[in-house]
């Protein structure tokens, strides 16, 4: 919009607001539901046994619903990979930097991606030994957001070859 | 571990997919515009000699580029109409109201706007309209409010 | 079979950060038109039009080829929309092709581009859905943990990105079209500019730009009357695997291993660094050229860096990459795979201008998206394949 | 040309609301079936391409999990298109002519119901002059057919006519959502949605998917004992702008299936994808249609609507027809854009 009757107008403001009603699925929805009693559930491959955390319902690489027992998982892993964001994003509300971060968790077969806290940027590392800060109980919805950030543990690292093809 | 159901139903939330995008215009969208804001509608004409409204800066058939724009009047004739019973709150007027091709006088084309007729029986193919100019403009296609129903044979 | 397909006209709008001066209809005319040109053809010999661009949400226009169809000529023709993530330029010049090869049309224009400033591109790539926590700062913050991967398992010196670089910033100044252009780069420059998403620096990443590029594709028999030298399409090749699953390498997919091993077999390659004379590989962020390098199996597995590193890449190294600034210097993410596929035709018609390899008579064209999971490449060269 | 042929076909239910499945848990079970009729690996498949769309879903590279459903490993050969199934299996079945593939796997999926879908449909008209004001895509529709109405190409019970049609003939199509026995003269007591078109006029709003696997001669032998030839294949798009069309015809499907062939023989069967019931009239006319030709059989998509997967459906239905020996020759459509912009046109016979 021009302010100014006098100039051309060369641009114009266009709003678009959509709403829309997501359904997180089936499967997503039984993680999430765990997730509001602080439990983390995965799910197996039905080819392959591998453990899926999170689960969107399928093992994309064979193409099955991971439709078997869920398998119920530690909130304790190891840093896969990571990276110090210093960048800004409309969508994410964390102070700038921090530390996103690549979670294998004990048992699962897929990484879980979050934020490190209580670590100062020199000291994270691949191979870190982490856990899951929780949100107080009271606070637990349907959502990975639950846990807040992981923690260092403080336990020797794991070695590179135990999570090496994670990355 | 307690089972959990296979029949359980899915977790549901809506959530709203907000954006202001910035359009740049070119040349021509910004004759155009700006003879909006002016009160004065603008079409271009094409390698045929007809008038197409709103401007192109292409020729729709041929790909070729077009350029020279044309004023046509702010009153027409309903070419075809919508009467849409219940807007949406994204839709121009709060009321029930009609979506129209309205061919403007001058012009060889119809313009898709609103007709703001307050019911559906004042609406017919073929009756004439004329704009109501938004207060302020410089908004974009908006800065004609509505049509509304005209009588008398030409525009201003 | 396959029919002869080839490039005959090559057209790129100037990368800028905002083309506020055109619509984007105005956008891909001017692409359409310099390819026409270049081409020696008009919009009413065009038999069909191919568009391609990156997601929707980015200027907010639901198949935004509906309404460029007619802006393109495509009036009362066949129109066919591509999208495949950041590779998808790449892939419209592979579709638009094998419109040609399967013998159904003998002029093809294929049009790619982005006006990524009607939008934010961060905020329509990081769009949190329900249920989920973002923590991935556009591609950037998706992109920065596998580079530290590659760091890890390669143990390339951790200046490579640096290099890659400088090298790509100075060729962006011989290329009138490309969008950033520093015109005093130098390493110090590079190494020290602030780190965004470490190990990934300020001046080791893409800027966001509005631009398009286009292409004519055409049959043996217009190629040969062609008056300036087609580059005939040896071959075209894509590849894709899912996002995330138990034990994928997602710093060195499989599918980009698999592609290139195909690519080559139908191009009779036996050894890319020997036979092909340069390449432009999709690196929006400086690392990933040694990692393409390797996924494109020119250099051996963890090596890439030494290629980098030993000066092979620049534009007086034995395989030049990127010799148009690369995706570092102009990125219209639509757009930019179908500028690699463009710039490798510049270059065996000898049409590169300041950024002409000597005699190039094979080049690489490269792109990528997704996660690392969509991969679409082709070959083309100065003779008949 | 290579000869090709369709040699399966799966689709889902089309159900007005899809909650309990995301769009990968909707594909999969489509995708298994699909295989499994065919007995195929995913060994035996060269190259996958799909259709879907981004603002359907309500995010961006929402076709990325599509692939999910795949199972796309070893990694494929794969494309997609942001329209329509049927364009995705237009772009598979010129990669057989290319030479470089023998057997694909062509998908089409969406979730219309996740949003308001007639306005996201305004985010599809020229975003300078129309689309800020937000005319739903029923009255976009309402606007032609008036002027089919008054033009003299339909009337308002011709109109319902083919509502009742399609809907008694989805009787027999387990996957149909509109279904069962209608009097033209009690949809026309209905009041208006958008005059002048009634709820009826309007295709419903589906979730869905749909899959089929195209082979080239050899290989369509193999897996099928009455494989669905394509004998002709056009797809055409006009300007988008209601102002420069003739809204009284559907001119890309008459220049489409001029292209494609489809008068060249006696047509058994015809599947539409037009959401409309004035624009089947109009693709009816476009196509040269007589009263001895089964129109929609399936029901169409006056029976189920599945955006990005309901043309890419109307083949594989008129597939399955020519396949179960019932037609010898049918033609199938499929449409993109406002008041039917660009057509496909698909004719299939059988051996």
């Amino acid at each position: 919009m021009s302010e100014d009757a006098s100039e051309a107008v060369e641009l114009l403001r266009i709003p678009v607001e959509l709403d829309y009603t997501y359904s997180a699925g089936q499967s997503a929805s039984r993680f999430l539901r765990a997730i509001a009693e602080g439990r983390l559930l995965g799910q197996r491959c039905p080819v392959d046994g591998k453990v899926y955390f999170p689960t969107r319902g399928s093992c994309p690489q064979h193409g099955v619903p991971t439709a078997g027992d869920p398998v119920e998982l530690p909130d304790r892993g190891c840093i896969v990979t990571y990276s110090i964001v210093r960048v800004p994003s409309e969508n994410i509300p964390l102070e700038l930097p921090y530390i996103a971060v690549q979670v294998l968790l004990d048992g699962a077969d897929t990484v879980l991606m979050h934020v490190l806290g209580e670590s100062s940027l020199e000291d994270v590392h691949m191979g870190m030994r982490v856990q899951a800060v929780w949100r107080p109980r009271g606070e637990w919805t349907t959502s990975i957001g639950n846990i807040l950030y992981f923690k260092p543990t403080g336990e020797p690292d794991a070695p590179y070859d135990s999570y090496r093809e994670h990355i | 571990m307690a089972p959990v159901s296979d029949s359980e139903s899915s977790l549901v939330t809506t959530q709203r997919l907000a954006y202001t995008y910035k359009r740049s215009l070119g040349p021509v969208l910004s004759q155009f515009f700006t003879a909006l804001r002016e009160r004065r509608i603008l079409g271009v004409r094409r390698p045929d000699g007809s008038v197409m409204v709103p401007p192109r800066e292409y020729d729709p058939d041929s790909g070729e580029a077009i350029s020279e724009m044309v004023e046509v009047s702010d009153s027409g004739v309903v070419k075809s109409w919508a009467w849409v019973h219940a807007p949406r709150p994204a839709q121009p007027l709060p009321h029930p109201f009609a979506y129209a091709l309205i061919q403007l006088d001058g012009a060889d084309t119809p313009l898709l706007h609103v007709v703001d007729a307050g019911a559906e029986e004042q609406m017919q193919t073929g009756m004439r309209v004329r704009a109501r100019w938004a207060e302020p403009r410089g908004g974009g296609i908006g800065d004609i409010a509505a049509f509304e129903p005209a009588t008398g044979a030409t525009g201003e | 079979m396959a029919q002869r397909a080839a490039v005959i006209g090559v057209g790129q709008t100037h990368y800028q950060a905002r083309r506020r001066d055109v619509s984007m209809a105005g956008l891909v005319r001017e692409a359409a038109q310099r390819a026409l040109e270049d081409a020696q053809c008009t919009w009413k010999e065009v038999d069909a039009v191919v568009i391609g661009k990156a997601p929707d949400m980015f200027e907010g226009v639901m198949m935004p080829e509906l309404g460029l169809a007619d802006a393109l000529g495509g009036a009362y023709k066949p129109m066919l929309r591509v999208h495949t993530a950041g590779s998808v330029g790449g892939s419209t010049g592979v579709v638009a092709a094998s419109l040609v090869q399967g013998g159904i049309h003998e002029r093809v224009l294929c049009v790619a581009y982005e006006k990524q400033s009607e939008s934010n591109a961060t905020w329509a790539l990081s769009i949190s859905m329900p249920f989920s926590v973002a923590t991935i700062a556009g591609a950037g913050g998706y992109f920065a943990p596998l580079v530290r991967g590659y760091i890890r398992r390669s143990g390339a010196p951790e200046d490579t990105g640096v290099r890659v670089a400088v090298k790509d910033r100075r060729n962006a100044l011989r290329n009138p079209y490309a969008h950033l252009r520093v015109e005093d780069i130098s390493f110090e420059m590079v190494a020290n500019s602030p780190m965004l998403w470490d190990p990934i620096r300020y001046l080791e990443t893409c800027p966001s730009s509005d631009g398009a590029c286009a292409l004519v594709l055409a049959s043996e028999s217009i190629a040969e009357r062609a008056e300036k030298t087609p580059a005939w399409i040896h071959a075209t090749e894509m590849r894709s695997e899912p996002t995330q699953f138990a034990g994928r390498d997602q710093v060195m997919p499989r599918a980009t291993l698999d592609n290139a091993a195909s690519l080559y077999k139908k191009a009779g390659i036996q050894n890319p660094r020997r036979e092909l004379d340069c390449a432009e590989i999709y690196v929006p962020f400086s690392w990933f050229e040694p990692m393409w390098l390797e996924g494109m199996r020119i250099a051996e597995p963890n090596q890439g860096w030494q290629m980098t590193c030993e000066g092979a890449t620049a534009m007086d190294g034995d395989f030049p990459v990127n010799m148009s600034g690369g995706v570092l210097s102009s990125n219209p993410i639509g757009a930019s795979g179908l500028i690699r596929f463009a710039e490798s035709a510049l270059q065996v018609r000898g049409l590169a201008g300041e950024r002409q390899v000597d005699g190039a008579r094979l080049a690489l064209g490269h792109a990528y998206g997704g996660g690392s999971q969509y991969f679409s490449t082709w070959i083309v060269g100065s003779q008949k394949p | 040309m290579r000869e090709a042929a369709i040699v399966a076909f799966a689709q889902s239910a089309s159900l007005r609301r899809e909650m309990d499945r995301n769009e990968v848990e909707i594909l999969i079970p489509v995708i298994h079936e699909l295989r499994t009729s065919a007995g195929l690996g995913n060994e035996d498949i060269d190259f996958v391409c799909s259709g879907s769309s981004d603002y359907l879903a309500g995010q961006s590279f929402a076709f990325v999990a599509g692939l999910d459903a795949v199972g796309a490993w070893p990694p494929v050969c794969e494309s997609h298109v942001e329209m329509d199934g049927a364009f995705a299996l237009y772009e598979a079945w010129v990669k057989i002519q290319t030479g470089s593939a023998d057997l694909a796997l062509v998908y089409g999926f969406g979730k219309p119901s996740m949003g308001d879908l007639p306005i996201t449909m305004a985010l599809q008209l020229d975003p300078y002059t129309q689309t800020p004001l937000w005319p739903d895509a029923v009255s976009m529709a309402a606007l032609q057919a008036r002027m089919c109405m008054e033009g003299g190409v339909c009337s308002e019970a011709e109109m319902a006519a083919r509502a009742v049609r399609d809907r008694r003939n989805a009787k027999q199509n387990p996957k149909a959502q509109l279904k069962g026995d209608f009097e033209v003269e009690a949809l026309l007591a209905e009041p208006h949605l958008v005059s002048p078109l009634r709820r009826h006029d309007c295709a419903p709003i589906s979730d869905g998917a749909a899959a089929l696997i195209i082979a080239s001669a050899e290989r369509a032998r193999q897996i099928c004992q009455r494989p669905a030839w394509i004998r002709g294949f056009e797809h055409i798009c006009e300007p988008q702008d209601l102002g420069v069309r003739d809204l009284l015809r559907s001119r890309s499907t008459e220049l489409a299936a001029q292209h494609a062939g489809a008068n060249r023989g006696k047509i058994d069967v015809a599947e539409l994808a037009a959401p409309f019931t004035h624009q089947e009239i109009l693709v009816e006319r476009a196509l040269g249609l007589g009263d001895e030709v089964s129109v929609n059989p399936s029901g169409g998509a006056l029976a189920g609507n599945p955006l990005m997967a309901v043309g890419l459906a109307r083949i594989g239905e008129a597939a399955a027809r020519i396949s179960s020996g019932e037609a010898d020759r049918a033609v199938a459509h499929a449409t993109s854009g406002p008041c039917l912009q660009q057509n496909l046109i698909c004719v299939l016979e059988g051996d």
